[in-house]
């Protein structure tokens, strides 16, 4: 089956619903980039987005490359800097939201974003935490996207990046974090949520993907909601924003033309 | 300590500065996250072929990648360790995974984790207190420090709180928009860690699209990050963070970076950059040369200006 | 969070902002030190008869001093409590030695202390460590705070850190140059500990200057120490900080302040001074009235002004 | 015998005169302000002026009421606030000397500046610490300025605000201060240094004061030092910029029309 759209299309989209009006957002390189202009112009005029190198309420007039873009500045209610963005207003619990990407995630959506093997010798070195541990920790809630297969999503992680919900209900507590933790995780096969365990489950599948090749793609047993459905489709103009106006280069959503 | 100079002194090249300041071994804070890296200076440390550096960074990307890929630096406290958007940084991966060209140790932290430890030793303080590595693999694997953190009862409420160890540097590195004859730095746009890096270091070494004269600094004080009499060598050079952006002067060069990251997927391809642009410049003026003027009048910023204020009283 | 808010409802009077923020029993935290205080909200607050207020500051001047005398505030954390080159503060004097018009307890710290403390609010840490404070008697006698601070043997290096709590607010009153019509709050000058004292609080209440357009606050963010989203209510009070100063609107009035120090010698002389300046004006627009627009006139600041840069890219 | 200056300005000369050229020194309300002034014009013209409330480099052009005086703003190197001028350039160490002034003061240096009697009861409750226990915790030396007399130099303090070498040799170190102390005393009556027991002795007496007044004015003992002599008493030149230029309305030095 070919849908009018891609996968990545789809992922950028379901980021950007994830703001919701008037609320505070910590946004990461890539897709939820992509999310945030969506939701800026379309149903979340009021979000406050912020980014780790010190901008805040930004309004770029093109997607950023990173998030410390100068295209991030001009327009922004406020510039500080990591002090300002993590220290104030995310360590505070200023932040409803952040993004997060993802090598490897567990079942309580812990995540691994720094090697796959063996830490001191490990196949393949991945860039690390970054801002991820830090917005992992102190955002009101994390959403986290990720390209899915089985051995990323994993009984075991290899390192813990970022915390997630450890190993369960009172574990963020127990360890001294002040709030937080995973709501969604947003792939190229599905969306997650959290059960009252702090466990993952499918809560819908994309369009043209079963529950049968999800489940090929996770490493445990996954729970699937009773109310699972297909993933809402984008519309169009969702589509016609990302295409024409947010990543016509395809630097985020890959080669189109 | 005594803090007189003689001013005109401070304004030196490339050359002069990293060899006069940048020693084999050094502890060197690079500044900028994702924005205002200071190449010009880094490309120099690069060609001057410096050893066993350890570098110290919340955000390394191309910098970290040029650096740990030439040999240079063999040891690094820091973060992030990628190129972005653009993928993984694949020096800094030959030398994590198979110790090409050499054998490099990591200590880790949070980008917050760093700018507070940058944070501690600006301050004059033994560590600073987080929220965040509570929990993470990020305390468990320590390389390069004995005592990595430190997880404490807070005496006042009993929760529980990290302590991060302040991060010391021999030398920081910087780029900024512009600064006087005596040093006094001033950046705008986003700031990211280069406040508290700078000052955790005890020799500064800034590079900058321009030195203007000190009634510019000085009519709009609020815009310093560092005064003079903490910054010991300028180096002027326009065009400095290239291939990054400085705010009010150019953009990024995105076909830059987007060549940087595919011709170091190979050892070879990295080789061949390193030769291209750094050992077969000889100065950060040949490599603007090289970049060509009809390039750099391309990335050059549009004007967007803010409003004067007063500071009268 | 919900921050959807209808923008133009954020201006509001002294009155109704002081009505609707500010309780009995606040734990008030006022902006500036020597400099931009907020003083037609705080004169609000006395009009309105306030009670049990805790205030929060770093040095306690007239503004302190017009809340203990006028029997609004009868707990105070802080660390400065005069008239700086005036001379004593004399109502505070009166209440802590003759409990006049009442008694006043006061948790001491160092304005350093008072800024960390605040810091830590700000940051969501329960601490922050300093090297000050150590082998004093700040430390010996504590008055609110069951534990008032707490001497660590930091565990990297051995050596004695002092970990100060956290100061929350519920309401921040502060004087700003500027806002736009969301309150994204811009201070040039001085900023004393105004940055961390505000955001140590839930609620924030700015007197400003001038309400400007958005775009000119929006071509300068550097300029912002407050996003709009944490600023809850904006009074606009042009020569708000009188008799201190406002950079770029208008010096202070040292006549005045003379004056001040003078007629609260005695608590009649003070009680005067509410009914002049305070009880008898409705409203800071009569205050203002009551000073004269040839002494504003002479206050105004000269022009001094800043050089536009390029935010563009 | 009438001299051809006052006390009060004989001590902010001495006060200026403590600057050295090229030092960082951290100015505070009042005498010091002045000798600041006299010294950056005279004989540390590279001397950089530090103000609590976040000015770095002043040049103001009249003498500032306060120490965030607006006119301390304009042509400053840098500004910021508290955190950048207590937490990074004198908790760090940077800041030279600086300069406290005093209600009491004992053997060792230590200054009182909250309460005469007991801290809860006093007899006269005074302004506090404000920035005085910062930078006598943190500069590299202090010098303390006060009006002398013998309930103001005493055998303990009502109450120990700032401290100077505490109990004595090795104090500071075992209570954590990482450095510092008491350079000198600057009194209307003389100057004083301390001794390698960092105790107080007379190095000067002022022109017109006797070494026994000043033993009067002093609870203890005071050691005299041998070279013990007369204070060096202003220039001319220093008067005239103090009486024209610096303080013309007399608000540090006292009326003068």
């Amino acid at each position: 089956m070919t849908l009018p759209y891609t996968l990545a299309e789809l992922m950028a989209v379901h980021a950007g619903r994830q703001i919701k009006d008037g609320e505070v957002a910590f946004i990461g390189t890539g897709l939820p980039m992509l999310g945030a202009m969506l939701a800026k112009r379309l149903h979340a005029p009021h979000a406050v987005m912020i980014y780790e190198s010190g901008v805040i309420d930004a309004r770029p007039k093109r997607t950023p490359i990173s998030i410390g873009d100068a295209c991030l500045v001009p327009d922004s209610a406020m510039l500080g800097g990591l002090v300002e963005a993590i220290g104030f207003l995310l360590q505070a619990g200023h932040v409803d939201l952040g993004f997060i990407g993802a090598a490897q995630i567990d079942i309580h959506g812990n995540i691994n974003t720094s090697v796959i093997g063996e830490y001191h010798h490990p196949q393949v070195r991945l860039p690390g935490s970054g801002g991820a541990n830090d917005i992992g920790s102190l955002a009101q809630r994390i959403v986290i996207m990720l390209a899915q297969d089985k051995r990323k999503f994993v009984e075991k992680l290899d390192y813990l990046t970022t915390p997630g919900y450890l190993w369960g209900k009172g574990a963020r507590q127990e360890v001294g974090l002040p709030r937080g933790g995973p709501a969604k995780v947003i792939t190229n096969l599905g969306i997650y949520g959290f059960d009252e365990n702090l466990e993952m489950y499918l809560e819908s599948y994309h369009p043209g993907i079963t529950i049968e090749k999800i489940k090929e793609n996770v490493s445990w047993d996954i729970k699937i909601s009773p109310q699972v459905q297909e993933t809402e489709p984008p519309t169009p103009e969702e589509l016609r924003l990302l295409r024409e106006e947010f990543d016509p280069q395809g630097i985020f959503l890959g080669g189109r033309e | 300590m005594n803090r007189i100079r003689k001013v005109s002194s401070k304004i030196i090249s490339e050359q002069e500065a990293v060899e006069t300041f940048v020693k084999d071994g050094t502890r060197l804070r690079s500044g900028g996250i994702a924005v205002r890296k200071p190449f010009a200076l880094l490309n120099e440390v690069v060609r001057q072929r410096k050893k066993d550096i350890t570098l110290l960074l919340s955000g390394f990307t191309e910098d970290g990648d040029i650096l740990v890929g030439a040999g240079v630096v063999n040891k690094l406290e820091g973060s992030y360790f990628g190129l972005e958007a653009l993928g993984l940084a694949h020096n800094y991966r030959r030398a994590y995974e198979q110790g090409i060209p050499q054998k490099i140790l990591i200590e880790e932290y949070s980008n917050f984790g760093m700018t507070m430890r940058f944070m501690a030793a600006a301050m004059g303080l033994p560590f600073m207190p987080t929220k965040t590595h509570l929990g993470s693999d990020l305390v468990k694997y320590n390389v390069l420090r004995e005592k990595k953190a430190h997880v404490l009862e807070d005496p006042f409420t009993g929760e529980k709180v990290m302590l991060l160890p302040a991060c010391h540097a021999d030398v920081a590195l910087v780029h900024a928009q512009r600064c006087d004859a005596d040093g006094n730095l001033q950046v705008w746009g986003q700031i990211g860690d280069d406040e508290w890096g700078c000052r955790a270091a005890k020799v500064v070494v800034a590079e900058v699209e321009e030195v203007v004269d000190e009634s510019i600094i000085r009519r709009d004080p609020n815009r310093t990050i560092l005064p003079g009499f903490m910054v010991d060598a300028i180096v002027i050079a326009p065009f400095g963070s290239h291939p990054y952006q400085c705010q009010g002067y150019y953009d990024l060069d995105l076909e830059f970076r987007k060549m940087y990251a595919s011709m170091t997927k190979t050892r070879e391809g990295f080789l061949q950059y390193l030769e291209d642009w750094i050992y077969g410049v000889d100065s950060h003026q040949e490599y603007l040369k090289k970049l060509g003027s009809e390039r750099l009048e391309r990335l050059k910023a549009k004007p967007y200006f803010s409003e004067p204020v007063n500071y009268g009283y």
